[in-house]
Parts: structure tokens; sequence; C-alpha cells
């Protein structure tokens, strides 16, 4: 019951995380601050989420594979926001 | 209404829309990435229709392989200048989604009229389920098993399209090269992902025998993994010049030399015989990993931008261009 | 449990369209790019939430195909679109 | 209206979108992107067609689904070297 309720809050709080990334990326004015906005917020609120479903399981394979998916997302957005910022200052395209 | 209901119906309304914003988008770059996110949606969909074989596939596929495949064809504009749809084509524009509009709806009704009055295909699925298959899993079973046939000229198609692309490909096999970056933070980031995505992959072509999975759905994954090595340049890890073509073909010439071998020794093309049937299963779902991944690797490199431009290129990375910079690159080629 | 998860995949849902807005106005490649990274965490969130809906565990393996993947459209954007030095 | 009715029919305004779309434009990155949105409808009618009706899903449409990605993505493989082809074409033969 506790758990569920953990659950229940953790989810929420990831949704809402994501949705702030969603909404700075929509909204922020330049490609740098998009970035910034959308990587943390989503990646936080996919590891909120993760945590979550981990709470649900009691089954410790699924669990590990929750916990790489996260690790894994991280050092992709890692990568990939490195990969579009650095260069948006080399081109100048950031403005 | 169940919340079930609500997701669907969000997701259909989602696809409607953002199918229609692919199609008519003002710049290829946004039509191209639009399509992307209407694959990401497909994969729910299929989830949601009780298909995870397919949601496999296309997310496999669609994040991989398709995206670095029109994401890079895009890169190389066309001499015309195309790449914007002219301005004020607004009234084509809505003749076309009323035309596609008013038959899609009429389609779409015949369809489900049909589905409803029992007019649908017979469920020849329901020989799968039944049969006793060589191997325990429905989609795996019909597509080796039971309809091999067909899998085997699927697998043909692309060992055709991946030959027609190489010999329409002016520089012949030998440069097959992709521009490389060799960024540390790329590069460490691939070093570290692909042993995790070889794990993947195994594990799609290993789990396509009790659960979702399967050559094709390992294949696309091991593609999107050999993309990333030659993306870092490392081009000793993926096979290429003479040893691409034979790649490229392995899956067709062992999933052949498996139906004679059954043909000789059970009697019928492709009858799997119940003792050593998985064995040959696993033997011919390896060589066609090798071969889609291969296949889709070619293809992606042969699709990239080629021309080569230095001075316009020196050119466009002065002028910081406010929108969508035209940008011609040398291609290094091996 | 079965419905709020399903509730929470359709929130993250509709935060996939509203990535397409980005993709649509642009301005450059880049911030269409960026909009892409959205689809692979948000994507990959929507899958484990319903694979725990539908308890299928290969929308799992389906989520980890996409994450993994992620950086292939984007190291194939960058390394294209650089200009030579 | 079942979930995977709703789909069935979306599938064929998506198949009918794409085909008409495909057959106006007149650039040739976009014609392959509409055929590709053409395979998605299509793709989207087999696998609402497997899961309607009671039951297990049909594999066998399931399976005709994953054939048609493979041979979707191999046509649009080929397709676009050959827009590639075709644009860089202009500068010599």
């Amino acid at each position: 019951m506790i758990l569920d309720v953990l659950t229940v809050l953790l989810v929420t709080a990831g949704c809402l995380f994501v949705t702030a990334g969603t909404v700075g990326l929509l909204r922020f004015g330049d490609l740098l601050q998009r970035l910034h906005a959308l990587t943390k917020a989503d990646n936080l609120g996919l590891g909120l989420i993760v945590l979550g479903l981990v709470l649900q399981t009691s089954n410790p394979a699924v669990a590990v594979k929750l916990v790489l998916l996260w690790v894994l997302a991280l050092l992709a957005a890692a990568t990939n926001s490195a990969l579009l910022a650095r260069d948006a200052e080399l081109t100048g395209e950031h403005r | 209404m169940s919340w079930e209901t609500v997701l669907d119906v969000l997701l259909a309304t989602s696809v409607l829309g953002v199918a229609v914003a692919t199609l008519f988008a003002p710049r290829r770059t946004s039509s191209v990435m639009l399509f992307l996110v209407l694959g990401l949606l497909l994969v729910l969909v299929w989830t949601r229709l009780g298909a995870p074989d397919v949601a496999l596939a296309e997310a496999a596929i669609a994040s991989g392989v398709t995206g670095a495949l029109l994401v890079s064809a895009l890169t190389r504009r066309s001499a015309a200048g195309s790449a914007e749809t002219p301005r004020g084509g607004w009234r084509s524009a809505a003749a076309e989604l009323a035309v596609a509009g008013t038959g899609g709806v009429l389609l779409g009704g015949v369809l489900v009229g049909a589905a409803r009055d029992g007019l649908r295909p017979d469920r020849l699925g329901d020989l799968a389920l039944d049969v006793d298959g060589v191997v325990d899993q429905p989609v795996t079973t019909v597509l080796l098993d039971l309809r091999a046939l067909d899998t085997l000229l699927e697998v043909a198609v692309l060992a055709a399209a991946v030959l027609a692309a190489l010999a329409v490909h002016r520089e012949g096999e030998s440069s097959i090269g992709i521009r490389s970056d060799t960024r540390p933070v790329l590069v460490s980031f691939v070093r570290l992902t692909t042993p995790v995505v070889l794990l993947l992959t195994g594990w799609f072509l290993v789990a396509g025998s009790s659960r979702p999975g399967g050559a094709f759905q390992a294949g696309a994954v091991l593609a999107g993994a050999a993309l990333l090595l030659l993306l870092t340049g490392r081009k000793d890890l993926v096979p290429t010049g003479r040893w691409l073509r034979p790649a490229v073909v392995l899956g067709l010439a062992v999933f052949l030399a498996a139906a004679v071998l059954t043909r000789l020794v059970e009697g019928g093309w492709l009858d799997l015989p119940a003792s050593w049937g998985v064995a040959v299963v696993l033997v011919v779902e390896t060589a066609l990993v090798v071969s889609i991944a291969a296949g889709l690797t070619v293809l992606v490199a042969l699709s990239r931008p080629r021309y080569v431009d230095a001075t316009a290129s020196t050119e466009t990375l002065g002028g910081a261009a406010p929108s969508d910079p035209p940008r011609r690159q040398t291609e290094e080629l091996t | 449990m079965h419905a709020f998860f399903l509730v929470a995949a359709t929130v993250l849902a509709l935060n996939i369209v509203a990535s397409s807005v980005r993709i649509l106005r642009g301005p450059t490649t880049r911030d269409r790019t960026t909009a892409m990274l959205l689809l692979s965490t948000t994507g990959a969130a929507v899958l484990v939430l319903l694979a725990e809906v539908a308890s299928s565990p290969a929308l799992r393996d389906t989520a980890l195909a996409l994450v993994a993947l992620s950086a292939v459209i984007v190291a194939a954007r960058i390394s294209a679109e650089r200009a030579p030095r | 209206m079942t979930g995977p009715e709703l789909f069935l029919a979306l599938g064929a305004v998506v198949t009918l979108l794409g085909a008409v779309r495909l057959l106006t434009t007149p650039d040739s990155m976009r014609r392959v992107v509409a055929l590709y949105v053409t395979g998605a409808g299509t793709l989207l009618i087999l696998v609402s067609l497997s899961a309607t009706g009671p039951g297990e899903p049909d594999p066998v449409l399931q399976a005709l689904a994953l054939t048609g990605i493979v041979i979707t993505i191999s046509v649009t493989g080929l397709a676009l070297v050959l827009v590639r082809r075709i644009e860089d074409g202009d500068d010599d033969d």
C-alpha cells in the first residue's frame, strides 16, 4: 500500500518533469536553453518514472533492466546534447 | 469511457495530425523529422493493438536506421533547390486533404463494416496458434516455420535492394565511407554502448524463439551499432570492401542451403524436422541478422551525401545563417 | 494502478505530440534535432508504463532499443552537417 | 467503435493521404516520405485487422506486417540512394 502511494507520487512527479521539459522546449528562446531544459528535465522525469515502476516489481531482472534503461538514457542524452551544443558554439548558430 | 479509450483516441488523433503535418510541412527537414515522430507514435499504436513484435521492429528500425537514412539524406539539398514547397499552395493542399479525407473515411467505413460482418480474412493465424511448431512463439513460428518461403523472398528483396544500390553507386563498394566524427564524447559513448547493443542483439535473436523478437529486430539493432561505429571512424570493426557483398547475401545463401538440406534429408523444402529443426532455425536466423544488419548499414552509407566542394563549405561556415543553412560538405572517401 | 499508469502514459504521449510543434517551427535544424531527443526518453517512459499496463515484458526491450539507438540520428546528422576544417 | 476499429479507419485515411500526396508532390525526397506514410497506413490496416474479433491477435497478419516493414525499409533505402544519385547527377554524365 505504501509502495503504491510512493509509485503514484514518483510517476506523477516524473510526468510533471517531462512536461516541464516539453514546455521548456517549446517556450525557451534559443537552442542552448532548450537543450538545457529538455535533456535535464526529461531524464529526471524518466528516472522518477523508472524508480516508481521498480517499486512495483518483485522480479529483480525487471528492476535491473529498468535501471539499465535509465543509465543508457542518461548517457545518450549527455552525449547528444554535448554534440548538439558544442557544434552550435563552433558554427555560431546559437546566436 | 475508459482510460484505454482516451489513450486510443488521443493516439489516433495524433497519428492523423502528425501524418498530415509530415506530408504538408513546408520544409524537407520538418517533414522528415515529423515522420520520425509518426514512427514513434506508431510504436505506441502497435503496443495498443497487441502486436509487441511489430512494435519492437518498428522501434528498432525507426529510431536507428530509418532516422539515419532520412536525416542524412536530407543534408544534401537538391541542385534545383526544391527543398521548399512553393508558397501559396494552400488551395491545392486543401483539395488534396479533402480528396484523401473523403476517400479515406469511405474506405475506412467499408473496412470497419467488413470486419464487423466477419468478412475479414479468415484467421489463418489460428493454424499457427494450434500447430506444434519447432519454436514456441506464434509470430516467429509463422515467419520461419509456416511461411518460410515468404521470409526467404523478403530477405531476397533486401539483398536485391542493397545490390541495386551498390550498382548505382558510382565509386564502387571500395569507397563506402562515412564522414566520421571522432570527438571524444561520442567515441567514448559508442565504446560504452556498443557492448550493450550487442547484448541486446543477441537477446532479441535468442528471445525470438520464446517471446517477441527475432532476426529482423536483432539485425536492425545491430545495424544501429554498426552505424555508430562507422560514424566514429571504426571501419575496422564493420565489414566493408570485398566482404560487403558476401555479408549482404550470406543470409539468403544460408536460407537456401537450409532449404536444400531439408529437401535432401526430409524430402520437403524447408520441412523442418522436430529433432534438429531448432538448430537450423538458429543458424538461419544468425545468418539473417548478419545480412540484415550489413544491408541496412550499406543503404544508409550509400544514401549519404558524397559531393566534394571545399570552397562552398568554408563560406557557409563563416556566415552564421539564421535558419537552415544549406551546407555542402566533403565526404571522406576511403 | 492500471488506470493511473494509463493516465500517465496519455500525458506523456501528449508531450510527444507537442514536440512536433518545435519540429515545425525550427528555426534551425539543430532545434529540430533537439526535439528528437524528447522522442527517445519520453517514448521509453511511455513504453515502460505500457509494459506494466499490458504486462508485456517485450515492451521494455522495445524501450531499451529506442534509448540505445537514440544517438544514431544525432550522430548521423551532426557528422554529416559538420563542415570540413 | 472499438480500439482496433478506430485504428482500422485511421489506417484507411492515412493510406489515402500518403497516396494522394505521393502523386501530387514535385519533390523527390517528399515522395519517398509519402511512400513511407502510405506504407505505414497499410501496416495500420493489417495490424488492426489482426486485432479485431475475439481471442488472441492473428499472428499471420502480424508476420505480414513485419515483412512489410522489412520491404518498406529496403525500398526506401534504395529510393534514397536513387534520389541522391539523381540530385548529384547533374555535375557530370
